[in-house]
């Protein structure tokens, strides 16, 4: 019966890696708050420190990755909570789409910032 | 079908007057999470002064005089963006504790007490934010 | 913007009625308790009993399309008396019989199977013959079903429920069924322990007015028919063909995935049907049977 | 207008099993029901359904107990025909998904229940009609068949022929609740009435608030007779201050009545020395109105139900219900304390006049379920045997009317065949003889001449309702609530448990003068949109009518058989009362006469026996 798994819709996929991205989250976001909050104050962060951290490839790989994640969480979670309220049709597809693009436009961005620091892509 | 009258107003009046632990979650869950996603753009936002910041002088970077870190200074010398920190973490650590609890509802566990683990997370939010009040304004006061 | 604020307008009544005394005439011959004006077909306010009997104060929703006056929503206040074990029916019918027989709500069977009386009770989806009034902080606000059509008074029209029930093809579809015309299929006790509380469902829609995802998409399932789904997808004794399909029909994009796991329907389910966690056991069987694939 | 070939009136389980089986016979069916199906009082029962399954039970048995139960008053043929399809037709139920309870084998669970010699009661927890009404309802819905919910039946088009036997039946006229339309459903082949019991005749009744016995009314006063209506089932073990009943099955597990003094009444005072709790229902019934009327009630009013002894574990795998309802409409915790109860009108074994396919003797019209009275129950009817008539002889009817080929009736119907002519010694005058204008038949068309063309009749019919309504809604009177509670009132006064010669004639004056005073009705919400005030005078109407036969039955009846007491006949009388009490409405002057009642089965003649327990 593999006509069934063709069934597998956007809406299961989506909502699972909801709980995945949301998994994954929970530990680095509370390392992102404790390093840069509690570990560093944040006043006190200079260019250079982050510099100094961004060059270091684990930590420069898990950022990224922090980044991807959290804005598919993030954006994924609006665009459901707007579903959610019965967003339909047209709408939806443009709703959709301008939620694609601000996310590229963050990631792009994001991934930029890093490499400032970084100097490129640190290997 | 026949006329209907939509009750508008009356009915959200009376909606919130019951207090149900399960909607609260979902409602502060959906606003600690638009929060968030607000936060994550205006965050990548200042960070990406560090572009600009990355062409300077390293005599400027060293004396901390670059765009980026100026402007990290500028921001944590006012109290209202201390304050706004305090509020993000509470928001944070909100949408952690509730998400975890989501996660457990989602895997089947603990269904049964979803109302204590909303108190929990509410609490722990609670007592977490207060004591990290003093590291957040350190150096702003 | 729809309406002047409930508690305005009942005020404004009660100035009425001090202008217009016979529309509370009492006559305790019959039932004990207060009676209605012979052919009185005005509507008032606010109705209250002669004596200082122990009385409790209910206001309800009023609305009919066609009658003057009530075409604006409104509350009525009654003052219904009070005796031990009254339900919230139990008032309504009271001032129904006593006080205004045009009061409309719909009632069968007194004890909680029928599933017609669910109401919006100070803020909450209950069933009215469930819920003892001594159990209640006056005033009692009894209001029809959110999120529902109002066709008149505490009526709503059910007609998008009923479709959302059918939707998940609510009925028994075995691959096949035993030869003999006495053979039964086999159910372990165990099996039947699984689906005995989603099939005690009673279609009163309390749960599907209280979910907030429901009020926004109009089109999702809602906690009711997904239960229903529930019901069959894990009786054993249904085919693995429709289960799958089941599957289907519960995945798509206004089924399970929409449920927030608000709990609001678990709460005011009368029939303590555990409907979060069959939603979020259907959410996971999705996955789980799509898992297979990688 | 609405047109299918067959048209059934009723969404409970009679109405439910008659639709799909003439859907399955191949006919265009479509329920027409006041409530939507799933809120039918079906919903309610709770016990179980009667059917012998299992090594060591026969249909034979099952015939004995139920012809034993019914005190002989039964007719063989129709109890024949319910025990050897009732197997058949609850596994039919099992491979449609109905939740029984089972046994470690997986098969279905069955367990004792009153009056029964084998535990052949197949049951679903506490809850059994709720799951038999809702499997019904999901293969309705499997099968598409059209429902036509909240319409009010208001009134049956039948032609207007003299004698009741020549008069067909062409349809219904409906009232749609929501938007207050009056339309015609014509049924090309038959229309099967399934709108359960009479229940709120009564104050003191498990029945639901639409139990007003609208069907059979219309049908009775369109001249379908009324059989055995004296015969009211009071259940021994209801809520005192709701009349919420509790199942029989607490009584099939162990549980035990108790009086003030904490006695085991049933046994101590010797009421059913051999099966105790387990006894018949009237004989139960009676047997706690005695103790309370002998002062040993608790409050002076009823006894107690305990069922503490069964522990925790068994209480909630197979009662749990029990302890909702005792804790939500009463406030008493089954678990720590016994539940008070007392009797209250449960069933009406009477009903209106069928043979074993549920044809009435009116052309196209067909009765199954509560309303229908093919006689199985007789003087009182089993627990546990409703369920599987409503499934047996809606099959039936359902198959019948949809004009599949079946084997003919051996019960005559009508005044055809054997049956004698009567009085009753009534106080008052009877019925009400100018209800309908100068047709012979409610629901008849004079213009038509009779034998119209069934359009025509229906539309005249349509009519008449039309104007029926415009009278309710535009007159000033009193409201019928008044007249009802009245009525129910008399009803658990004079009518009860125990009945005798004066009270019953008191109760026939009281109807008089409430009938009198409902010529004075009308209804004041003029609204048109869900009047329930105009749909309720009009079933007031009704229970109005049924409240009469009931009474008269019962006035008539001098002697004391299965759940009909009489003070002034302390038993049963097999040589003079061996027959079913006929009332016809004769145009508005109801006339009593008698069937003799059919013992001569399949394979053996039932011989009256003394019933005891
Ligand atoms: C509390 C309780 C417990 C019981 N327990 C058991 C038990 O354990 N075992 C057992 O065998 N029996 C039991 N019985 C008896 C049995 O449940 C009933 O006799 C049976 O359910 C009646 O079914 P029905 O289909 O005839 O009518 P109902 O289920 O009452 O249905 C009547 C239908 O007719 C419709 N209707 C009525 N009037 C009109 C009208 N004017 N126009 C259109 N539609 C109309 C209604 O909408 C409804 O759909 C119990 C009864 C009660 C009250
Ligand atoms: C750190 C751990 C986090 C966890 C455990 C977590 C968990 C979750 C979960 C389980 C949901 C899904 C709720 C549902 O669909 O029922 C969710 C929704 C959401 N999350 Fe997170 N999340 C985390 C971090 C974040 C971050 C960093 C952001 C911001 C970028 C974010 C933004 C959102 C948003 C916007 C939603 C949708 C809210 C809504 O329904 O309106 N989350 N989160
Ligand atoms: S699931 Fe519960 S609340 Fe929802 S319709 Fe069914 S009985 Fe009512
Ligand atoms: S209230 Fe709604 S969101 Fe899910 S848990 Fe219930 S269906
Ligand atoms: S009246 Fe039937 S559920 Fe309340």
């Amino acid at each position: 019966m593999a006509e069934h798994y063709s069934s597998f819709t956007k809406g299961g996929r989506l909502w699972f890696v909801q709980r995945l991205t949301a998994a994954f989250l929970v530990i680095v976001l509370a390392f992102h708050f404790f390093l840069l909050h509690f570990v560093h104050h944040a006043d006190e962060v200079t260019f250079l420190m982050s510099q100094a951290r961004m060059t270091n490839l684990t930590y420069y790989s898990l950022m990224i990755l922090f980044l991807f994640t959290a804005t598919f969480h993030g954006v994924n979670g609006v665009y459901n909570a707007l579903v959610n309220q019965g967003l339909t049709g047209t709408k939806r597809q443009a709703v959709k789409w301008t939620l694609i693009a601000a996310s590229a436009v963050l990631l792009v961005q994001g991934v930029r910032t890093a490499n400032a620091w970084a100097g490129g892509v640190p290997i | 079908m026949s006329q209907s009258y939509n009750r508008g107003t009356i009915e959200s009046f009376s909606r919130w007057r019951e207090f149900s632990a399960g909607m609260w979650a979902w409602i502060f869950h959906k606003f600690t999470g638009w929060v968030l996603v607000g936060y994550l753009f205006t965050h990548i936002a200042v960070l990406s002064t560090a572009i600009p910041a990355a062409s300077a002088d390293p005599s400027t970077l060293a004396a901390s005089g670059d765009i980026y870190t100026q402007t990290i200074v500028t921001l944590e010398e006012l109290l209202l963006v201390r304050i706004l920190e305090v509020g993000l973490l509470a928001v944070a650590v909100f949408h952690i504790l509730n998400g975890l609890r989501l996660l457990l509802v989602d895997l089947g566990i603990g269904l049964e007490s979803q109302d204590k683990s909303f108190y929990a997370s509410v609490m722990l939010t609670g007592a977490i934010t207060v004591a990290s009040v003093p590291t957040f304004l350190a150096g702003a006061l | 913007m729809s309406t002047q604020l409930p508690q305005q307008e009942s005020e404004e009544s009660t100035a009425e009625e001090a202008a217009e005394p016979a529309a509370t005439d009492h006559d305790h011959e019959h039932t004990g308790g207060p009676r209605r004006d012979v052919g009185d077909k005005t509507t008032d306010t606010e109705h209250e009993p002669a004596d200082t009997e122990d009385t409790r104060e209910i206001r309800v929703f009023r609305y009919d399309p066609e009658i003057e006056g009530k075409q604006e929503p409104r509350f009525d206040t009654f003052h219904v008396p009070f005796t031990r074990g009254m339900t919230v029916l139990d008032a309504v019918i009271y001032a129904r019989d006593n006080f205004d027989p045009s009061l409309t709500f719909r009632h069968s069977c007194r004890q909680a199977v029928c599933g017609s009386d669910a109401f919006f009770v100070n803020g909450e989806q209950r069933l009215g013959c469930k819920t003892q009034i001594s159990d209640l902080e006056e005033p009692i606000r009894i209001e029809p079903l959110p999120h529902q059509d109002v066709v008149k008074d505490l009526v709503v029209d059910m007609d998008h429920f009923y479709e959302e029930m059918e939707a998940v093809d609510p009925y028994f579809d075995p691959d096949e069924t035993p030869d003999g015309e006495l053979e039964e299929q086999r159910q372990s006790r165990a099996n039947r322990e699984k689906v005995k509380m989603s099939t005690r469902c009673i279609w009163c829609g309390a749960c599907f007015s209280s979910c907030n995802i429901a009020a926004g998409d109009n089109e999702y399932l809602g906690p009711a028919a997904l239960n229903k789904a529930y019901r069959f997808a894990m009786d054993e004794r249904e085919g693995d063909g429709k289960t799958q399909e089941r599957l289907e029909t519960i995945e798509q994009d206004h089924g399970v995935w929409r449920c927030q796991t608000q709990f609001s329907c678990t709460n005011v389910c009368p029939k303590d049907i555990p409907l979060t966690e069959h939603i979020q056991e259907l959410k996971r069987e999705a996955v789980k049977s799509n898992l297979k694939f990688w | 207008m609405y047109e299918h070939d067959v048209i059934v009136v009723g969404a409970g389980g009679a109405g439910l099993r008659a639709a799909v089986a003439a859907d399955e016979a191949g006919a265009d069916v479509a329920i027409v029901s006041k409530l939507h199906p799933v809120r039918s009082h079906t919903g309610a029962a709770e016990g179980g359904i009667n059917a012998a399954l299992r090594e060591g039970d026969s249909w034979e048995d099952h015939a004995y107990d139920t012809m034993k139960g019914s005190d002989y008053l039964g007719d063989a043929p129709a109890i024949e025909t319910l025990c050897q399809n009732s197997p058949y037709e609850v596994i039919q139920l099992e491979h449609w998904g109905m939740a029984f309870s089972r046994e470690d084998d997986g098969r279905v669970s069955q367990r004792p229940f009153g009056g029964l010699s084998f535990p052949r009661t197949t049951y679903a927890g506490a809850e059994t009609g709720h799951h038999l009404l809702h499997t019904l309802y999901e293969q309705v819905v499997k099968r598409g068949i059209e429902v036509y919910d909240e319409w009010h039946v208001m009134n049956l088009a039948v032609t207007d022929e003299e004698r009741p036997e020549d008069r067909h039946c062409h349809g219904v006229v409906g009232y749609d609740v929501a938007s207050g339309e009056v339309s015609g459903f014509k049924a090309r082949d038959g229309v099967i009435l399934a709108t359960g019991g009479p229940g709120q005749a009564f104050d003191h009744t498990t029945n639901a608030v639409s139990c007003t016995g609208d069907g059979q009314a219309m049908a009775y006063r369109a001249g379908v007779p009324l059989e055995d209506m004296e015969f009211i089932q009071f259940h021994p073990t209801t809520l005192p201050s709701t009349g919420v009943l509790i199942s029989e099955g607490v009584r099939g597990e162990g549980g035990i009545l108790y009086n003030e003094d904490g006695e085991r009444f049933m046994f101590e005072r010797g009421y059913a020395n051999n099966d105790g709790e387990l006894a018949s229902r009237d004989v139960v019934s009676r047997a706690e109105l005695t103790e309370v009327n002998e002062g040993r009630g608790i409050e002076d009013e009823y006894v107690h139900l305990d069922m503490r002894h069964l522990g925790e574990e068994r209480i909630t795998d197979r009662l749990e219900n029990i302890l909702h309802l005792a804790e939500d409409f009463e406030g008493a915790d089954g678990l720590d304390e016994p539940m008070p109860v007392k009797p209250g009108q449960h069933y009406a074994m009477g009903g209106l006049e069928t043979d074993e396919n549920g044809e009435t003797c009116v052309g196209g019209l067909y009765a199954a379920g509560e309303c229908a009275c093919a006689s199985v129950h007789g003087a009182n009817r089993l627990g546990g045997n409703a369920l599987p008539e409503l499934i047996v002889f809606g099959k039936r009817a359902g198959h019948h009317a949809a004009g599949k080929e079946m084997e003919s009736a051996e019960i005559e119907t009508g005044q055809r065949g054997e049956f004698e002519r009567a009085t009753v010694d009534s106080p008052v005058e009877l019925g009400d003889p100018g209800s309908f204008g100068d047709a012979v038949a409610d629901g008849g068309a004079v213009a038509a001449g009779g034998t119209a063309d069934p359009d025509t009749l229906l539309e005249d019919a349509v009519e008449a309702e039309r104007q029926r309504i415009d009278e309710l809604l535009n007159t000033d009177g009193i409201h019928h609530s008044e007249v009802r509670s009245d009525v129910q009132e008399t009803m658990t006064a004079k009518v009860n448990v125990f009945r005798e010669e004066d009270g019953l004639k008191e109760a026939l004056r009281e109807l008089r003068a409430a009938r009198d005073r409902y010529e004075d009705v009308a209804v004041q919400d003029p609204s048109t949109t869900f009047n329930t005030d105009l749909l309720q005078t009009i079933e007031t109407r009704n229970i109005l009518d049924l409240a009469e036969a009931i009474t008269v039955g019962a006035l008539a009846r001098k002697e004391f058989r299965g759940a009909h007491w009489r003070a002034e006949a302390q038993e049963r009388k097999d040589d003079e009362w061996l027959k079913h009490t006929m009332l016809s409405w004769n145009e508005g002057d109801p006339e009593l006469w008698y069937r003799p009642v059919i013992l001569e089965g399949e394979n053996k003649e039932y011989e009256p026996k003394v019933r005891s327990y």
